[in-house]
């Protein structure tokens, strides 16, 4: 075909008539599921755009689905009505030949890896019979320590959405790859001749040592390709700031642990970034509240829009991003060093002299951060600052940047639109990534790529630049393929696959092995050959390295060695920058959620709360109070940004914390073709994010258009109203007086107030759990992770909008606003609230059937099969911790989403009440475990989803009835307390309250 | 005025109110009788299989222990349905050609497996686990009767909830010595209640009446 | 205006008998003829096929709403978390509220030997079992999985479970079937000998049949009037405390709960005069217009309407007390929680409808002090109209405002009904008026044979009276 | 005692017609004076002097009385049986037997039992259903349900006799009196 003729434009007319035929073939209900299952076809997606171009995004959302669920119910009502026929036939399918090793009904545990934002996570992978179900955190890595975040929780659902891509598309129409295998090898002969003349590589930046071994054996038969990389979410800060002040790249990770005072500049390092869950369980082991504590660490946060590092921060101060540098310039001279700086309003000056105070006080064991999104000379101020403080080789350390890349992703990438417009491109291979949607505005990549003569995109799902590419090929998951990766702090780990790709996939080493001319050389032998020079070993000794490596799921000896750097002579930050103009500025970020894009059509994380705005389905232009009520806007009116030209419609969403004349607006939203559920979700805010200023731009013109769009969240009220129910106090006044630091006002802090009942005797095991307000980031992890180990459906936004989200933990965030202080000093507490299974439970008096009961080991039993469906338990619960199916929310249909579920776990279906249950399943297994060893169970042995998953270790869960149990421990604090327990309720879920260690200099203003 | 009804009617009319709450009961008694019937239970019903497997015949007749063919049912909550891979390691030696294993060739040659119906299905709301259950002294045959005598396997138990919690509720009267679980000649007269309770309590049963044991 | 009787012994058009409960001038036979003539022999009025094919116009909607329910999942309606419940409940102890009039009247005022309640018990007890049947309808509906809610009775099963006892929705399926039941009964038995009386009097041989059957050949004989009178009053005794206790029971779904709101001592007694409160406004709305229509004020005479206008005072003011004591516990408790409840239902997102309700409940009912009030029709139907209305709001400011704002913040939320649910509250309307309808055109809407006692005879006034 | 037997053959009873229940009540007098002590009165509406002037004993309230304790020990018995010794379960923390809780099912079924007993009871006791009547068969009859009174003396009555007893009652003044026929 003509290079002039788009694939775009020529939809695949075979794969439509096939669709078209088999819609026409089916009828009632079947039509509807036929539909869905179509809908998960690239072709699908065109047949929409020829038939409705309008309404192709809105044609099979979230909310239909729910739709197509709920005709179903009346199928499922049916069955029940025919409650006393017999039980189907059904058929039990073994193997032909068992494969090795696999007990069948008994999960097995892999080690691996997940890679985002160019860092790996170390991860233990539960399969059940061949099926990835979950996914744990590997105690062995150092990334990880046995946590995780909950992307990489949410992968699981990305290894089965039933929208990634099933084939190799050629010009959008189902094709082989050996049909494109055998045009590549053709192109690559003639490119081959010409040295690899115009021949590009764009990759997405992973963190892969092997990937980056084949990239620099292209040399060898394309001495003249060129290989670039673009990740929308670089360091080219962190890059630009650590050559400002060392005349070099470094790679730059903290020991929060041994830091007592941490300055944060724009930096969320607790909430994202590589390392984020590792510090986040340091940061929290730095301030462990409990009675006698010694000390605890001090956290200062400086940052333009309500972070979770903000949200932990004993003191924060609210600051335009433009305003970052000159605080950190004036830190900089407090601490006596030669550097210039504004003048700051009254209270960040307070701030800006205590903040360095404090640090001065702690030499060697202050830590100044400087975030992702900071600017280059923020970064530099931050390394000088450790420097000359001694923090440096302390409380951070230096190492080579995990990536030894020519230049900064920006750079890297226009210099690849440069070539194209200059012709010099024939062949351009694009290996994962989307730079069609996520390119800087400016550059107008997919304007570029378009007159690429030949072009390939391997990805997993037909995106914006699949859309627009010759050849798309189906990338497989990381769960699907062999691979190597980095941790932030060098560590390798081998990348093993969970389960065959399911739609036959493609991972990179594969393509790229077959660029060099290797052939259909697989992932795994790539690997071999790579490690095994690596490690200089052979034969048995190799095996043996390789099975611990793959074992332990971290490759010994690895992590990045220290480097010494020293401050540039010449390091000199000149006049402090203009102040701010009048005008707003703009702050770009990751989202929590889609991250830079990628799991837009990932429903987990699409239905999870986003960090501090409890916002679901949706992005938002998060904007200050006093901003909002300057400009006369509520939540929800749809307001137009402007800015050098471009134009972005976007809804606002009321923050407080939010640095006043400073609006944030998270990526990775307004997917053009994401799949079924995410595509049209939110606004894009790459039609704003130059190269140039990636992370925020100032002058920014707002316009309301009057139009409103309807923003869901999951917590409609946003104080306690005084009721002690997150409870907070200072470490001080906890150190003078650790029982009453933490009384309510009014109320008990009693776990048992009288009671007339007798109350039941728990010889044996009596579980509870403990949370500690203290240590709860708000992360989120937990309640995906329960969502992947119970079988959670989502809901839709529509649901989620009539308060009918399933979550069994969720996580309350209260703002306190201390007395007579402006917005922007807003504090923030998380509270994660699981059922509470309290000994009087109020929920199981009210059942009518006994479908919710007490275990003699004190679990409130929640039996879905004899549950009729009166919420009179859900009214009764003063937790409100119950969900009901008020549809048959559960996905009955989509088949590789079955692959997903947690077979030791019953699948509700429409009507039946669910809850929190302690992740019963695992306490039988532990005990039917512990029964067949005849022994005892241990103290640690069970452990629910949400503790497993907890970076900073706040869930404890174990036997209270043992005293040596953690769990008991944590029960004798002094500020230790029952959730409204003058109830009566008697709640097994209990809390540590949150502890403050405000600056003495700040505080009370 | 004349007469609107015949004498008859006056019988007629006093069974008729009789009638009505005694048929009420009866609705009541047959829906509850159907529901433990064979048609709702399937108990004693032979169910036809592809391919016609004798546990008469490989149990009682060739002796072979039910680990055999269920190997995972010590260790796992699942007992196992032996791999065609199984029922070859014999059948490629005998009865090689025999019309009825056609299928089982046929399902080794081309590695897709067989497709058996299912005797044991319990709903998948109820969540069983042989290996415990097997640990603690509960023999096979107690819940799946004499297998040795099934030409083809049919339930001898309800596997109602309330047959379920019967044993529960007494779990003394089903243990037997851990040696004799895969036993299918065992008697269960062969210890009397002092002796079962005893052995009970060594093999420390807790069988646990919790919904949560079953229900999840 | 009234119309004379046929027969012969009838007096001039007795007029609308003032303070007396039947007017002069009828005689046993009088009374008997005027009463069966409505269902024996005069001609259907028109306006009673408009009424009806309207009632079941409404019926169809009520089936629709059920079928989509049934079909989609409890979802279709507003109801949430922390909104569990939603118009349903309320509809349901609405109805069930309006029911205890009935019994009341026919129960209570017969122990106190009320003569006036003589000539509107039938209808009263008539509306209590259509109330109760509307009422029914939500329970066995509102739940997730209807095909399952004979899970609440207990009965034999292969699971080995009983229903859970302790919970107030199982009482409620305990004394609303007993209520439902021993209605019908005492309805039915005081049906007996009219029964008798329509088959002696229908023409044609069908309806006499059909009158006969029910009538169980009921023919007067003395030994079986003693019996009868016997079982009449022990009925009346019985159903007295029962209607007492049922709505007690609905009360305690609430006030057996922990939310702030419903957790209330006061409730039993508070739910059970709201319940005759309501109960009575709707006798009037329907007595007033059916003794127009049928020219019934020889027997229904203003001394009925005014009696029952002093009830619903009455009851109005133990309201009133009610909800005073609400607030008063709220604020002397000094329980944060039960504080912010009566914060919230003022000026929370309900507000209107809590203050509605005082307005409609409290405020509109202190009109009846007047004697001129009082005495006029059109008056007390209006009034009559009001209380209903507020009564259902009371419900709904205590079924929805306290649910959307309890313990944690976190989880407030509003609730918002859908148009199933209007649906189905407006069907079950449908379900009350054509039940209604039917009755009033085949059975006699007025008690004949006790009619019959207050018949001052020749000889003076011997016969004792039921 | 053949006459009964005799007369058995030709009729059931003699029937008497009155206009008001003062009449009846007289004839009753005048009955039992002529020695008939088995007499039965129909009336349009209940009557105690009557059914007192006739004798009439009535024990349904005895019955009632038992229908309602039977129905508390069903109730309480259910339910103390299911929460305690069938499958006794751990419900909120509550003990077993929560006696406060079960006693509104068990008054409920109290009354319910209780009510039952009553209605069934007297419909048992009056022989009721009987759609058919020898007396139906008397034209006059149908007013007894409208204003009329009626006084029957049965072919069962020691000293019946058709003639005699049709003379004797058309002297208590009766509108009319008839025989009613045997079915």
């Amino acid at each position: 075909m003509t290079n002039a003729e788009s694939p775009r434009t020529a939809p695949d007319l075979r794969a439509i008539d096939a669709i078209r035929a088999e819609l026409s073939s089916a009828r009632g209900d079947d039509f509807w599921h036929r539909l869905e299952e179509l809908s998960a076809r690239p072709a699908f997606q065109d047949w929409l755009q020829q038939e409705f171009p309008s309404q192709a995004p809105r044609f099979v959302p979230a909310l239909e689905r729910r739709e197509f669920l709920r005709l179903m119910g009346a199928s499922l009502g049916v069955v029940g009505l025919a409650a006393c026929t017999r039980q189907p036939d059904e058929r039990i399918v073994p193997f032909a030949r068992a494969p090795e090793y696999v007990v069948p009904g008994q999960p097995r545990y892999f080690a691996s890896a997940l890679t985002l934002g160019g860092a790996a996570l170390g991860v233990l992978v539960e399969s059940h019979m061949g099926r990835p179900t979950k996914i744990e955190g590997n105690p062995d890595h150092p990334a990880s320590l046995g946590a995780t975040d909950a992307l990489a929780q949410a992968a699981i659902l990305s290894l089965y959405d039933p929208d990634r891509s099933h084939s190799c598309l050629r010009a959008g129409q189902i094709d082989t790859w050996s049909a494109f295998t055998g045009e590549l090898s053709g192109r690559l002969e003639r490119l081959a001749a010409l040295q690899g003349q115009g021949l590009s590589i764009l990759h997405a930046g992973e963190s892969s040592p092997t990937l980056a071994d084949q990239l620099a054996r292209l040399s060898t038969r394309f001495p003249r390709a060129r290989v670039h990389r673009w990740t929308p979410v670089h360091r080219d800060q962190e890059r630009a700031g650590a050559e400002l002040a060392f005349g070099r790249d470094v790679g730059t990770h903290y020991h929060l642990d041994r830091a007592e005072v941490v300055l944060a500049l724009e930096a969320d390092l607790l909430g994202s970034g590589p390392g984020a869950v590792r510090y986040a369980r340091d940061f929290a082991h730095g301030r462990l509240g409990r009675a006698g504590a010694a000390g605890m660490n001090r956290l200062y946060a400086v940052e333009s829009t309500l972070s979770l590092t903000g949200a932990m921060a004993d003191e924060r101060l609210a600051l335009r991003p433009s305003e970052v540098e000159g605080f950190a310039r004036r830190v900089a001279r407090e601490l006596g060093l030669a550097v210039e700086a504004p003048a700051l309003d009254a209270f960040a000056e307070r701030f800006a002299v205590a903040a360095a105070r404090a640090l001065d006080a702690r030499r060697g064991a202050g830590l100044v951060v400087a975030g992702r999104e900071a600017d280059p000379a923020v970064h530099a101020l931050a390394h000088t600052i450790n420097y000359e403080l001694g923090n440096t080789g302390a409380t951070l350390e230096h190492t080579d940047p995990l990536d030894d890349l020519a230049r900064p992703a920006a750079a890297d990438l226009r210099a690849l639109v440069e070539d194209v417009r200059a012709r010099r491109v024939d062949t351009l291979l694009v290996l994962g990534g989307n730079p069609a949607y996520d390119a800087p505005a400016e550059l107008d990549f997919a304007g570029a790529l378009a007159s690429v003569p030949f072009r390939v995109h391997l990805s997993a799902q037909v995106d914006e630049t699949s859309a627009l590419c010759h050849w798309h090929v189906p990338e497989a998951h990381a769960l699907e393929s062999w691979g190597d990766a980095r941790a932030h702090d060098g560590t390798v780990t081998i990348v093993q696959p969970l389960i065959a790709p399911l739609f036959g996939g493609k991972s990179a080493l594969e393509l790229l092995a077959f660029v060099l001319g290797e052939g259909e050389k697989s992932a795994y032998e790539t690997l071999r050959e790579r490690w095994r020079a690596k490690s200089g070993l052979a034969g048995a000794d190799f095996e043996r390295f390789w099975r611990e490596a793959l074992h332990d799921g971290v490759v010994a000896g690895t992590g990045a060695p220290g480097v010494e750097v020293h401050l540039r002579s010449s390091l000199d930050f000149g006049a402090s920058p203009a102040t701010a103009t009048g005008g707003l500025e703009l702050a770009l970020r990751p989202d929590a959620s889609t991250f830079d894009g990628r799991f837009a059509n990932n429903a987990w994380l699409q239905e999870l709360p986003r960090p501090i705005t409890r916002l679901v389905w949706d992005n938002a232009l998060l904007i200050g109070p006093r901003t909002a009520r300057e400009r006369e806007l509520e939540n929800g009116d749809v307001v137009e940004l402007a800015h050098e030209g471009r134009h972005l419609r976007a809804p606002v969403w009321v923050v407080p914390g939010q640095a006043e004349g400073t609006l944030t607006l998270h990526l990775g939203y307004g997917r053009r073709r994401a799949g079924a559920l995410g595509t049209g979700v939110g606004c894009d805010a790459y039609a704003l994010r130059t190269g140039e200023r990636p992370w925020f731009v100032t002058g920014v013109e707002l316009v309301r258009t009057g139009e409103r769009h309807e923003l869901v969240t999951v917590q409609k009220h946003p104080s306690q109203e005084h009721r002690s129910l997150a409870r907070v106090a200072t470490f001080d006044r906890f150190r003078a007086d650790p029982l009453g630091a933490t009384r309510p006002e009014h109320g008990t802090s009693e776990l048992a107030p009288p009671s007339l009942y007798p109350g039941f005797p728990y010889e044996g095991h009596a579980w509870g759990m403990v949370i500690d307000l203290n240590a709860c980031i708000g992360c989120n992890a937990c309640m995906i992770a329960c969502q992947a180990e119970n079988n959670i459906p989502v809901v839709g936004k529509g649901q989620v909008a009539n308060g009918r989200e399933m979550h069994w933990i969720r996580i309350d965030r209260y703002y306190e606003e201390p007395a007579g202080t402006v917005d922007e000093r807003v504090t923030v507490v998380h509270q994660p609230v699981p059922c509470m299974h309290c000994e009087n439970a109020p929920c199981e008096v009210v059942c009518p059937v006994g479908a919710t009961v007490h275990s003699s080991e004190g679990l409130n039993e929640m039996v879905y099969n004899r549950c009729v469906g009166t919420r009179y338990c859900s009214n009764n619960c003063p937790y409100k911790v119950r969900r009901f199916n008020f549809f048959p929310y559960a996905d009955f249909e989509t088949e590789s989403l079955k692959l997903q579920r947690n077979p030791d776990v019953t699948v509700r279906s429409r009507g039946v009440m669910e809850k929190c249950t302690y992740c019963v399943q695992r306490i039988n297994q532990a005990r039917i475990q512990a029964q067949k060893e005849e022994r005892p169970l241990r103290d640690g042995e069970i452990v629910s989803a949400c503790q497993a998953v907890c970076p900073t270790q706040a869930i404890v869960f174990g036997d209270v009835n043992d005293e040596a149990s953690a769990v008991a421990r944590l029960r004798k604090e002094p500020h230790h307390y029952g959730l409204l327990a003058e109830l009566g309720t008697r709640p097994r879920t209990t809390y540590l309250a949150k502890l403050r260690n405000p600056d003495a200099e700040l505080s009370g203003t | 005025m004349a007469q609107i009804f015949h004498p008859s009617f006056n019988t007629l009319s006093k069974v008729s109110i009789f009638g009505a709450v005694f048929f009420l009961g009866a609705a009541v008694w047959g829906w509850d009788m159907l529901l433990r019937s064979p048609y709702n239970t399937q108990v004693d019903v032979a169910r036809e299989q592809p391919v016609p497997f004798s546990h008469k015949h490989h149990v009682a007749g060739l002796g072979i222990d039910c680990r055999f063919c269920h190997s995972s049912v010590e260790d796992s909550s699942f007992a196992g349905i032996p791999p065609t891979k199984t029922c070859m390691g014999c059948h490629s030696m005998v009865w090689k050609d025999a019309a009825m294993l056609a299928p089982v060739r046929e399902s080794f040659q081309s590695d897709r497996p067989i497709p058996w119906t299912r005797v044991h299905d319990l709903p998948d709301f109820a969540y069983f686990d042989h290996s415990i259950h097997v640990k603690k002294g509960i023999g096979c045959t107690t819940c799946h009767g004499q297998v040795d005598e099934m030409p083809l396997t049919w339930r001898t138990a309800t596997l109602n909830m309330d047959w379920c919690l019967d044993c529960h509720r007494d779990p003394a009267a089903n243990v037997r010595p851990r040696a004799r679980v895969f036993d299918v000649h065992w008697d269960a007269r062969g210890l009397d209640d002092a002796e079962r309770a005893a052995l009970a309590a060594s093999y420390d049963v807790k069988s646990r009446l919790d919904c949560s044991t079953c229900h999840r | 205006m009234s119309h004379a009787p046929q027969a012969p012994q009838a007096p001039q058009t007795p007029g609308p008998g003032g303070d007396k409960v039947i007017a002069p001038g009828h005689t046993l036979a009088t009374v008997s003829d005027k009463i069966t003539k409505i269902v024996l022999t005069r001609a259907t009025p028109r306006g009673w096929y408009l009424g009806f094919a309207g009632s079941f116009l409404l019926v169809m909607v009520l089936m629709v709403s059920i079928g989509k329910l049934l079909v989609s999942g409890i979802g279709v309606w507003g109801v949430n978390v922390p909104v569990g419940w939603g118009l349903a409940i309320i509809n349901m102890v609405w109805w069930i509220g309006i029911g205890h009039a009935g019994t009341l009247i026919s129960a209570i005022l017969l122990l106190f030997r009320q003569e006036w309640r003589t000539s509107i018990n039938r209808f009263a007890e008539a509306m209590t079992l259509f109330a109760v049947a509307c009422a029914v309808v939500f329970p066995s509906l509102h739940v997730g999985r209807p095909w399952l809610a004979y899970w609440l009775l207990p009965y034999p099963n292969t699971m080995s479970l009983f229903p859970q006892f302790r919970s107030p929705l199982e009482w409620d399926v305990f004394a609303i079937s007993t209520y439902g039941t021993v209605s019908a009964l005492f309805w039915y038995v005081g049906l007996i000998p009219d029964l008798a009386a329509l088959r002696d009097r229908a023409k044609s041989k069908p309806w006499k049949i059909a009158y006969g059957i029910l009538a169980m050949g009921w023919r007067g004989a003395a030994r079986h009037w003693e019996r009868y009178e016997t079982a009449y009053l022990l009925l009346a005794g019985l159903a007295t405390p029962l209607v007492i206790s049922v709505h007690t029971v609905v009360s305690f779904d609430f006030a057996v709960g922990n939310v702030p709101g419903w957790h209330a001592t006061i409730f039993p007694p508070y739910f059970v005069a709201g319940a005759i409160y309501s109960g009575f406004a709707m006798v009037l709305t329907l007595a007033i217009p059916l003794r127009k229509i049928y020219g019934l004020q020889d027997f229904i005479t203003l001394r009925h309407l005014q009696n029952m206008a002093k009830i619903v005072l009455a009851t109005g003011l133990i309201v009133a007390y009610g909800y005073a004591m609400e607030a008063f516990f709220a604020w002397y408790s000094a329980n944060p929680y039960e504080e912010s409840m009566l914060v919230n239902r003022m000026t929370g997102p309900y507000w209107w409808a809590y203050w509605t309700l005082l307005l409609c409940n409290v405020l509109t009912p202190q009109l009846l002090w007047s004697k001129k009030i009082r005495s006029s029709v059109v008056a007390l139907f209006v009034i009559a109209l009001v209380v209903n209305v507020g009564m259902w709001l009371e419900r709904f400011v205590i079924v929805v405002t306290s649910l959307s704002r309890d313990f944690l913040p976190s989880s407030w939320d509003t609730y918002t009904p859908t148009r199933w649910d209007w649906g189905l509250y407006i069907g079950t309307f449908g379900l009350f008026l054509s039940l209604l309808f039917l009755f009033i055109r085949f059975l006699p809407m007025i008690s004949i044979f006790e009619m019959r006692t207050l018949v001052p005879t020749e000889g003076g006034d011997e016969e004792g009276h039921g | 005692m053949s006459a009964p037997h005799r007369h058995a053959h030709r009729c059931f009873g003699v029937l008497a017609q009155y206009t008001s229940g003062a009449e009846l009540l007289a004839a009753i007098e005048h009955g039992q004076r002529h020695g008939y002590t088995n007499m039965e009165a129909y009336t349009p509406l209940p009557m105690h002097e009557v059914s007192h002037a006739l004798g009439h004993e009535n024990d349904l309230p005895k019955y009632v009385l038992a229908g309602g304790l039977l129905g508390a020990t069903v109730g309480f018995g259910m339910q103390y049986y299911a929460a305690v010794i069938h499958y006794p379960l751990n419900v909120g923390g509550r003990p077993l037997n929560s006696w406060p809780s079960f006693i509104p099912i068990t008054f409920e079924l109290t009354i319910l039992f209780a009510s039952l007993t009553a209605v069934l009871g007297m419909l048992a006791l009056n022989g009721l259903p009987r759609p058919h009547h020898p007396v139906f068969s008397v034209p006059e009859f149908e007013q007894a349900s409208r204003d009329r009174f009626f006084l029957l003396v049965p072919h069962y009555d020691p000293r019946f006799d058709a003639d005699e007893s049709a003379r004797v009652l058309r002297a208590s003044g009766a509108l009319s009196v008839s025989e009613v026929p045997h079915p």
